[in-house]
């Protein structure tokens, strides 16, 4: 398989990521569409490191985008809990007492 | 040693955050953190400063600076950083205790989140970029997210950090894609495939795309500054304050780093075919959506949000003038930042410092006639928002300025951005001038409650310091230009 | 700038001496016994009256014959124009003392000295005394600046001064909004002479290069003013003069209350009666006369502007008098025969005659001032306010004998009766409009004669109906107000005034009855003898004052005085027979209603001014005023801020609060920008080197190029990344001709298409030829080989009688202050294809710098020709 | 010069400014005297000015000091015969608009002589400045506080009218920012260094087309300020409802600095420019004598009447500016000092009422020549500058420019449109009479018919040492103006005579360059003869 391939699939990936992101209006399944898009970028990291076979910088990135994405869940679960809390729900559409 | 010398700012930062938890955890006695925080922030801006006074900087290991920059750039972006930061630690320090919800971990979140500030604006490989930037944000939603009772609040810092994180997969995408058409993450290695004509054109149009996409929603330019308003009228005002100012400049330094370090060949830069007219786009727009939206609105904190879109849009003037400009421009948009740092501390200093507890001033009738009746506690506001405007003789006058100066010498289509930009700006005197509207010109209506201003060492120090550097880089700016343009200089040769 | 003249500081003090009594009255009037004040307001115009005697006898010791005499005095300068070449003219306070200025400062000095006077006993009991002083004074001073300034602008600054004094004495009695208003016509009526005054003078200084009346009279005997005016009014070309005496004579038909102009001169009779004596009747109203006459041999110059005098004054004279002829009350039918009396002075003037013009000047001043004053003992005795109506006095002659025989002599000497005052020079003037019928042979001059000399004779009848009418009705008959009865009766018991009123009326009676003697004439009509070798008044006048010749041909003499004497005679007698001794309008019941009451309301020349000018301009500025706050106010300022509001709401509005919305704008901007690198940009730049052309389009990354440089459809390069290519353009190639019109004055360059067919050019930019008029703009112009030329479509000339105007392409023309020249024209063609493969196509129309020959030659090539050509 | 007149000249207010700013609030009575102090000792120190010989033209005074060096900022200060009047106008005025303001300002005594000493401040600075940048710096630092005094002490609707005020002002200056920054970037990338010193830039030569619109956003700035026609509809909203001495100054002095740019920086900078656009703001002016006069007829409100007056008088002074001959450009300048005086002299006398009544209203006088003797002859004098009766100042300055447009072609000066224009101003003079004594009619003269006005006091001592100083300006400038026209002419004769050498080279420019001025006198031919010419319209070669 060629390189464009795994390049397909990422993309296809990211799209169904932010396409899940903006069409679900809940917040943890939004989250979990972000996911998905940093896992399609772990993809394409490792798939073009094979292109570079000089060094291993797409595949070192990949382990920190891992090790970040675990942390950045961690914050993100932490205050859609408390949003939670107050609001009783994770639907993006109640969540617009900011506007305008 | 030398090396740690460069980053020591850096270092002294991490130091304090970690010593403030130990303090914290065996301490009740909250209210020394603030001076503590905002100390040491100062001390890391103070020793940034000497560093780029002294203007000889030892160099450091390649180990170092294959991802974290030892230069004038960084230097310079810690100096903002850290000042705005400090300051906004002091404003909390008055603000969280006026209100009653001081605690701790505040001030160690505010020293990590600059941190992850400065290492962003040092970043120089698309690794560090990430980390740097995923450091401040966590960060950042988090403070957003501190006053985690009140519905706004949280709200806030919810779709911040959604958005936020959806931006940052888009930026990392960005990121792997131009890996995959360089093979390089370092920016340096970047910029000489590029520049060479030997990367993969199609990959690297659609990295850049969305690498511009990624920062651009850190800065808050139209059309990805949505989260802007919320999220800043969310956070209690310190937040805001640091948000509008520590995380816009880092955010700023990136993008430099990016387009003008990365991308900073003539082909990628060219006035039709480069970066260079989305930029100029993406100035005209934010300059007018910001300077319009922010007519709109009736609470002074959500106005300060907007305007900090179209200051945005200003920010963005100096770099699409980079091409033509070239060091010129870079200076102009590190002293714009620095001008702007001082000036929205000032602006949201006196805005807290016009609330006392239970009636915190976020509306413009909630400064109804506190100019009257406490002009002294009114008049730093008042040169808050003439600097904001652009005013002389104060700090934003010669930012924007100087950005202008720069669009204008860059020629062609850059002198119209300059006039719709100052028209946006004339636009924009409207909501500032109604600040001291309601200031000084209006009374509260019968059944409103009256300001009366908060008592607190803190948030007075903080205005006065704020107050010093917006009269003093406008009315003496000369040193601050030189930083700016040895930093600028550092960047873009 | 110095007259040679002696310096004489006397007419200095002349002027001083009010001035300083007017500011010492205003300042501290007000807390001054009564005594004093008087003492100052009298005293100061007595001094004044003094030192004006004193001057005029060191004059009449400079006088000699013929020559010219004066004494000056020079004060400061005052400010000075710098004229087109560098001439500056200085404007001096300079005060001259000649034969005229000298008679007019003992008129005014010596009759107002008299009306000051008399206003002891007039104004003595009025609480404004100390003002009414002040303003009295303060108008002397303004007069006596008028009468002696040595050059047009300080002789404004009486002008305008004695029109302030005007409107703040026609306004005195203030409380009356009446009275104000009155004050306020006078003097917005004569500020719109003062618009002719002040352009006249620009035209006088631009011709003459100074502002000393003896510059411009000399510059106007040496024809400086023949040329014609630069612009063309109505299709004809007046001369310079012509243009200057029509806006000089507009300020005195204000000033002197002549039509258009004159309709503020009754209103003005609201002040007292010592103000209408003195201001509008002897002195003020005068000065428009006494300008002409300064500037005689200037007005002498343009037939066109003395007609117009001519025919003025003699309408003004005949409309003034019969409205006088059917008016009931004293002072209005006073006014009006000032009115009337001025005109027949603005006729002298206008038929050459300005010594006999100013010696109606000279003797009006005694007569009418009598009458005013009179008028005010009347209404004094009878304890009228405002004015008299005549129909409720009558037989006052029993009750005051003094007013009554001044009163009769001042009636006779305005009527003419022989050897009065009035009689000669009302004769004079007679004489000056036969001596046009003989002497001009031109139709214009003759008809103006005419019409004068009939006009005049006219008014002559009717002035001494209408004044007689007023004597008999006033002063024979019975006392109608004896009984009290009617409405408004005046004081059943009149009594003469005090001797401060009547020792002015009885000087003043005297001076109307004899000072006519000073102008006795050379011939003695019928007789036709010679009286004696000169007239002394005319002699007298000749050294300032230009005019025609006296004829001395009898059957022109005789003319004028029959006519005169006639006139008088038919005048009295008819007031005789309808008036004496009767207590009715005898006229009125003759004359049918309506025209009666036409008359009686001026012929509602008020009322037409109202409807045509006034209300017009009040309603347009009445739009205009809401307008501004209003149209221009919301067009500037309102709609603008609102449409910016209204876009920051909807703006803001978008900002709904849903997360999924922000994340769409979002990804809406990354398709966007995607899309502004999906579709490729180029932007075709040009350089020469030599014949050679260099095109460049900027490079793109992944961007590839090529090149149709001629853009004939055929691709000279392949595709290549390299985005720069060369090409040499051949005759072939040209697509066109590019002309330029640049307009060198204001360097605005334009480009225009031409080809081989007439092509009408759209040169705004280009100024007229200098020998062209301004009217005549626009040219047509065509390609003929390799020239392009020009031609007028209308008129079918164009430079020096040429037909067309044929200029080398390529080369630089001049043509009038327009640089013209033409380029080459070819078009480059440059296709782009991107990294995504869309590729977009850019066409360019490049002007070449140098023409091409047939083929390529270095030898004739051409530099850039972009400079002036001068 | 050793002595840094002008240095201390700004000095003093900014001091004072500061020195109010530190004074306790309790001291009222302390604060009035030392800001009015303050203020008389700038003036003092002001008519230094006037003992220097202005026989030749050039600065006096001079200070240079670099202030910002990479930018080519500097502070670079001077006065020539032109400014020195505005100087002089500005430092008398100050403190005669501040006294006169204690008898309406009763509240935060404190701020508003603060705002007052920075507002005089700004305007001196904008008078004495050389540099474009700190000219810029001035123009904008007199917008705060003058807004500040119309919104915190102004009238009923004093809101809008200071945002007005601010905003429009600002629309116009920050174009004219983003024309500077354009001529300072073209002169750099010719000299390859930063500067902003007027004479240095005035070296450049740019063509047509950017000088249209440099000009044209010069002009725009400045024609709001002056204001002119019809950008002059925030004047009579700014007017109306400042305070007294807030509309004293605005009328007497900020109006002013319109013209002043248009002499000073426009018309040098952009000769080619001006010399066809300026007919038609000439032509605007004259549209503004009329409209405004027109306008100003139908007003109720007096003190918008004289507002509407000062769009007519303004009118004047560009036509004649633009008639670029010595008496126009005198005459325009002299006229800015007249209308200081009068228009100023008429805001206090309008104050006086108004502090009395509390009215501005036509209607709600009548008959008050009877109640107040001295305050109707004060008011009639000033309406007499104000018509321009001969032997006031008014008359002088209207003259010189009515010569000035009636001259501004050929020998005798009829430019056709120029002498339709000098028609149609000269009927401006008719209207000024109709307007005011309308507005004297229906205050002074008549009954008194409302029974408040039967007792109002008559001008108190404070009133009538403000308005004494005026009233004698009125006639010394009408009876000898030679002693002010002396100083300026020299200056506004090389200003006429380098704008027309400048704008015969701009006019054959068609790439920028530099050029020093001596240099060009030097080449062009028959400089003399040039230089003589004052008839700038006519080509040079005829």
């Amino acid at each position: 398989m060629g390189i464009g391939t795994y390049l397909a699939l990422a993309s296809v990936l990211f799209g169904i990521g932010a396409a899940g992101f903006l069409a679900r209006r809940n917040m943890l399944i939004q989250l979990m569409s972000i996911e998905l898009m940093l896992n399609a970028v772990n993809v394409l990291l490792l798939a073009f490191n094979r292109a570079y076979p000089g060094n291993h910088d797409g595949q070192v990135f990949a382990f920190f985008v891992i090790a970040v994405a675990a942390a950045e869940a961690a914050v993100g679960l932490a205050i859609l809990i408390a949003y939670y809390r107050i609001k009783k729900t994770l639907d993006t559409d109640d969540a617009t007492l900011l506007k305008y | 040693m030398s090396a740690l010398m460069g980053l020591s700012p850096l270092l002294l930062l991490v130091a304090a955050g970690l010593a403030i938890m130990l303090v914290d955890a065996f301490t009740s006695e909250r209210s020394e953190l603030a001076l503590v925080t905002a100390a040491s922030l100062f001390v890391g801006a103070a020793l940034a400063g000497a560093m780029l006074a002294g203007g000889d900087i030892a160099p450091a290991p390649d180990v170092v600076t294959r991802y974290l920059a030892v230069d004038e750039l960084g230097l310079f972006f810690d100096i903002v950083i850290c000042v705005g930061a400090g300051l906004s630690a002091l404003l909390a320090g008055g603000y969280l205790r006026e209100h009653g919800f001081e605690r701790g971990e505040f001030y160690v979140l505010i020293i990590f989140t600059a941190f992850g500030a400065m290492v962003l604006a040092r970043a120089v490989d698309l690794l560090s970029i990430f980390l740097g930037l995923e450091t401040m944000s966590l960060g950042a939603y988090a403070l957003v997210a501190y006053r985690r009772t009140s519905a706004r609040a949280v709200e806030g810092a919810v779709k911040y950090f959604l958005l936020g994180s959806f931006a940052a997969a888009i930026l990392l995408f960005g990121s792997a894609l131009l890996y995959g058409a360089t093979g390089h993450t370092d920016l340096a290695g970047i910029r000489e495939v590029v520049a060479a004509g030997e990367a993969d054109a199609t990959l690297t149009i659609l990295a850049l795309v969305m690498l511009i996409a990624g920062l651009a929603f850190k800065v808050g330019a139209v059309p990805f500054h949505m989260w802007v308003p919320d999220a800043y009228e969310g956070a209690a005002t310190p937040v805001t304050t640091f948000m509008s100012v520590g995380v816009k400049a880092a955010a700023v330094a990136v993008l430099l780093r990016v387009l003008v370090g990365a991308f900073g060949d003539p082909v990628s830069m060219g006035l039709y075919t480069g970066w260079t007219p989305v930029i100029m786009l993406m100035a005209i727009v934010t300059m007018v959506y910001g300077n319009l939206a922010a007519l709109a609105q009736t609470s002074v904190k959500r106005m300060l949000a907007y305007s900090s879109i179209a200051h945005a849009g200003y920010i963005l003037v100096g770099l699409a003038a980079v091409h033509e400009a070239g060091s010129f421009a870079v200076s102009s948009v590190l002293y714009y930042i620095a001008a702007y740092t001082v000036s929205n501390v000032l602006a949201f200093g006196s805005l807290i410092l016009m609330g006392s507890k239970g009636k915190e001033a976020v509306s413009y009738d909630d400064l109804a006639g506190a100019g009257r009746r406490h002009p002294m506690a009114a008049f730093p506001f008042v040169i808050g928002v003439l600097s904001l405007l652009g005013m002389p003789p104060t700090a934003g006058f010669f930012g924007k300025y100087y950005v202008f100066s720069a669009a204008v010498s860059a020629g062609g289509p850059m002198i119209w951005v300059a006039v719709i930009g100052v028209l946006a700006s004339a636009v924009g005197a409207y909501y500032y001038l109604k600040v001291i509207v309601y200031l000084f010109m209006r009374e509260p209506e019968e059944d409103q409650p009256i300001a009366v201003p908060m008592q607190s060492i803190y948030v007075t120090v903080a205005l006065v310091l704020a107050g010093y550097y917006v009269l003093k880089m406008g009315i003496t700016p000369s040193r601050y230009l030189d930083w700016a343009a040895s930093a600028a200089s550092s960047l873009i040769g | 700038m110095h007259l040679e003249a002696p310096q004489q500081i006397l007419l200095l003090l002349i002027i001083l001496f009010p001035l300083g009594g007017a500011i010492i009255n205003g300042l501290l009037g007000r807390y001054m016994a009564k005594g004093l004040v008087t003492l100052v307001g009298v005293g100061s115009v007595a001094v004044s009256f003094a030192l004006a005697v004193a001057s005029f006898v060191e004059l009449y010791g400079l006088h000699h014959g013929v020559e010219e005499a004066a004494l000056a005095y020079h004060f400061y300068e005052w400010f000075s124009l710098k004229l087109p070449g560098g001439t500056v003219v200085p404007v001096n306070v300079q005060f001259v003392m000649d034969s005229l200025s000298g008679v007019m400062t003992l008129v005014v000095t010596g009759v107002g000295g008299l009306i000051h006077l008399y206003s002891i006993g007039y104004m003595g009991e009025d609480e404004g005394y100390p003002r009414f002083m002040s303003f009295l004074n303060l108008f002397m001073a303004s007069m006596l600046i008028l009468v002696l300034g040595s050059s047009v602008p300080v002789m404004f600054v009486g002008w305008e001064g004695v029109g302030l004094c005007s409107y703040l004495l026609i306004g005195f009695w203030y409380e009356n909004r009446d009275y104000a208003g009155a004050g306020r016509k006078a003097f917005v009526v004569n500020r719109i002479g003062d618009f002719g005054v002040l352009i006249g003078m620009f035209i006088l200084v631009g011709v003459a290069g100074s502002f000393e009346f003896a510059d411009i009279n000399s510059a106007a005997v040496s024809g400086q003013f023949r040329p014609d005016f630069p612009l063309w009014i109505f299709g004809v070309a007046p001369s310079l003069a012509t243009v200057a005496c029509v806006f000089l004579f507009l300020g005195c038909t204000g000033k002197s209350a002549q039509i258009p102009l004159f309709v503020w001169l009754p209103d003005a009779m609201a002040g007292p009666t010592p103000v209408s004596a003195l201001i509008h009747a002897a002195t003020m109203v005068t000065a428009g006369v006494y300008l002409c006459c300064r500037l005689s041999p200037l007005f002498i110059t343009s037939d066109v502007a003395m007609s117009i005098i001519a025919v003025t004054g003699t309408l003004t004279a005949l409309l003034a008098a019969s409205i006088a002829v059917v008016q009931r009350e004293m002072k209005k039918i006073l006014a009006y025969s000032t009115v009337s009396q001025l005109g027949f002075m603005f006729a002298a003037v206008g038929v050459g005659f300005f010594a006999a013009g100013f010696f109606h000047v000279f003797t009006h001043a005694f007569f009418k001032a009598c009458l005013f004053l009179g008028a005010g003992s009347v209404m004094h005795a009878v304890h009228a306010h405002g004015d008299a109506d005549i129909f409720k006095l009558g037989g006052l002659k029993k009750q005051l004998p003094i007013t009554r025989w001044t009163f009769l002599a001042s009636c006779l000497a305005i009527a003419g009766f022989p050897l009065t005052s009035g009689f000669f020079s009302k004769d004079e003037i007679l004489l000056g409009a036969a001596a046009q019928i003989y002497r001009r042979d031109d139709l214009l001059m003759n008809s103006v004669g005419w019409f004068t000399l009939i006009g005049l004779t006219l008014a002559a009848v009717m002035t001494a109906f209408y004044m007689f009418r007023l004597y008999f009705l006033t002063f024979t008959g019975e006392y109608r107000s004896a009984d009290q009865s009617g409405d408004h009766p005046y004081d059943a018991h009149p009594h003469e005034s005090p001797p401060s009123m009547t020792i002015p009326l009885v000087v003043l009676g005297i001076g109307a009855l004899g000072v006519g003697f000073l102008g006795l004439p050379h011939v003695v009509p019928v007789i036709g003898t010679h009286l004696s070798d000169y007239s002394w008044w005319g002699n007298w006048m000749e050294g300032s004052v230009a005019g025609h010749a006296v004829p001395e041909e009898m059957h022109i003499v005789n003319l004028a005085s029959g006519l005169a004497l006639a006139a008088m005679a038919i005048g009295i007698s008819a007031a005789w027979v309808l008036y004496r001794n009767k207590s009715t309008d005898a006229l009125t019941d003759r004359m049918p209603a309506r025209l009666y009451q036409l008359a009686f309301d001026k012929w509602r020349v008020d009322e037409l001014y109202a409807a045509t000018i006034v209300n017009p301009i009040k309603k347009v500025a009445t739009v205009a005023g809401r307008a501004d706050m209003t149209f221009v106010d919301a067009l500037m300022t309102k709609w603008p801020s609102f449409k910016v509001r209204e876009t920051g709401r909807i703006l803001a509005r978008m900002q709904n609060g849903v997360v999924q919305m922000y994340g769409a704008v979002m990804v809406v901007g990354v398709v966007a920008v995607l899309a502004w690198f999906w579709t490729p940009h180029s932007h075709i730049e040009v350089g020469f080197e030599g014949t050679k052309v260099e095109l460049t389009t900027p490079q793109g990354l992944g961007y590839e190029y090529r090149w149709d440089a001629n853009s004939d459809g055929e691709f000279e390069t392949q595709w290549a990344e390299t985005p720069t290519t060369t090409f040499e353009y051949a005759q072939d190639d040209i697509r066109g001709v590019a002309v330029f019109i640049s307009h060198v004055r204001s360097g605005v360059e334009r480009r225009i298409q031409v080809t081989e067919e007439w092509t009408p050019v759209p040169i705004e930019s280009v100024a007229p030829i200098a020998t062209l008029a301004a009217t005549e703009r626009g040219f047509e112009v065509r390609i003929d080989g390799q020239d392009f030329v020009f031609r007028r479509p209308d008129p079918p000339t164009l430079l020096a009688g040429k037909e067309e105007l044929r200029l080398p392409m390529s080369k630089g023309g001049r043509l009038g202050p327009a640089r013209v020249f033409a380029r080459p024209l070819v078009e480059a063609t440059v296709e782009v294809r991107n990294t995504f493969g869309n590729t977009r196509r850019t066409t360019k129309e490049i002007v070449l710098p140098f023409p091409i020959a047939e083929a390529p030659s270095h030898a004739s090539l051409m530099p850039p020709t972009r400079e002036v050509v001068r | 010069m050793t002595t840094q007149y002008l240095t201390w000249l700004l000095a003093i207010p900014a001091l004072s400014a500061l020195v109010v700013l530190l004074l306790p609030r309790s001291w009222e009575t302390a604060t009035k005297r030392f800001a009015i102090g303050a203020m008389l000792v700038e003036f003092i120190v002001s008519t230094r000015l006037i003992l220097a010989d202005y026989s030749e033209a050039g600065y006096r005074f001079v200070e240079h000091v670099t202030w910002v060096e990479s930018f080519g900022i500097s502070y670079k200060v001077g006065v020539d015969g032109i400014s020195l009047w505005l100087v002089i106008l500005t430092t008398l005025l100050s403190p005669i608009a501040l006294y006169a303001s204690w008898g309406s300002i009763k509240t935060r005594i404190k701020e508003y002589a603060f705002s007052f000493l920075l507002l005089e401040l700004g305007m001196l600075g904008a008078f004495v400045a050389l540099d474009l940048f700190l000219f810029y710096v001035f123009w904008e630092l007199m917008l705060v506080p003058m807004y500040l005094i119309i919104g915190v002490w102004g009238g009923k609707d004093r809101v809008y009218a200071a945002v007005k005020f601010f905003l429009y002002t600002m629309v116009g200056s920050l174009l004219m920012l983003v024309a500077i920054l354009y001529v300072v970037a073209s002169y750099e990338k010719l000299a390859g260094h930063y500067t902003f010193d007027l004479q240095e830039l005035s070296t450049l030569f740019l063509p047509a087309v950017p000088q249209y619109l440099l000009f044209s956003a010069f002009a725009l700035a400045f024609a709001i300020k002056v204001p002119m026609f019809p950008f002059h509809t925030w004047l009579p909203d700014a007017h109306v409802q400042a305070p007294t001495g807030g509309s004293v100054i605005l009328a007497a002095v900020l109006l002013k600095l319109g013209i002043y740019g248009f002499i000073r920086f426009a018309m040098p900078l952009f000769p080619v420019a001006s010399q066809t656009l300026g007919p038609v703001l000439a032509g605007l002016g004259v549209v503004g004598i009329i409209y405004g006069a027109y306008a100003a007829w139908v007003q109720r409100d007096l003190k918008k009447l004289v507002a509407y007056s000062s769009v007519s008088h303004m009118g004047f002074i560009l036509l004649g500016l633009f008639a670029m001959n010595r008496h126009g450009v005198s005459g325009a300048i002299l006229q800015m000092i007249n209308h200081g005086i009068s228009t100023g002299a008429l805001f206090l006398l309008v104050g006086v009422i108004y502090d009395r009544r509390h009215s501005r209203m036509l209607d709600d006088f009548g008959g008050l020549a009877k109640v107040m003797p001295w305050y109707t002859l004060f008011f009639l004098i000033i309406t007499l500058s104000s018509i321009g009766l001969p032997g006031t100042n008014g008359f002088v300055g209207e003259f010189m420019i009515l010569a000035g447009s009636f001259f501004s072609r050929t020998s005798i000066g009829f430019g056709s449109s120029w002498f339709v224009m000098t028609l149609l101003a000269t009927t401006g003079v008719i209207f000024a009479a109709v307007y005011m004594l309308h507005a004297v009619l229906r205050i002074f003269w008549g009954k008194v018919v409302h029974p408040e006005n039967e007792s109002l006091p008559d001008l108190n001592r404070r009133e009538v040492v403000s308005l004494l100083p005026l009233i004698v300006l009125v006639f010394w400038i009408g009876l000898y103006p030679k002693f002010f026209l002396d100083k300026m002419n020299p200056a506004v004769d090389s200003f006429i005579s380098d704008f027309t050498i400048r704008y015969y080279e701009g006019r054959r420019t068609v790439e920028p360059h530099l050029t020093d001025l001596d240099e060009l006198k030097l080449r062009l031919k028959g400089v003399r003869s040039l230089a003589m010419t004052e008839s700038t319209g006519e080509d040079v070669q005829r």
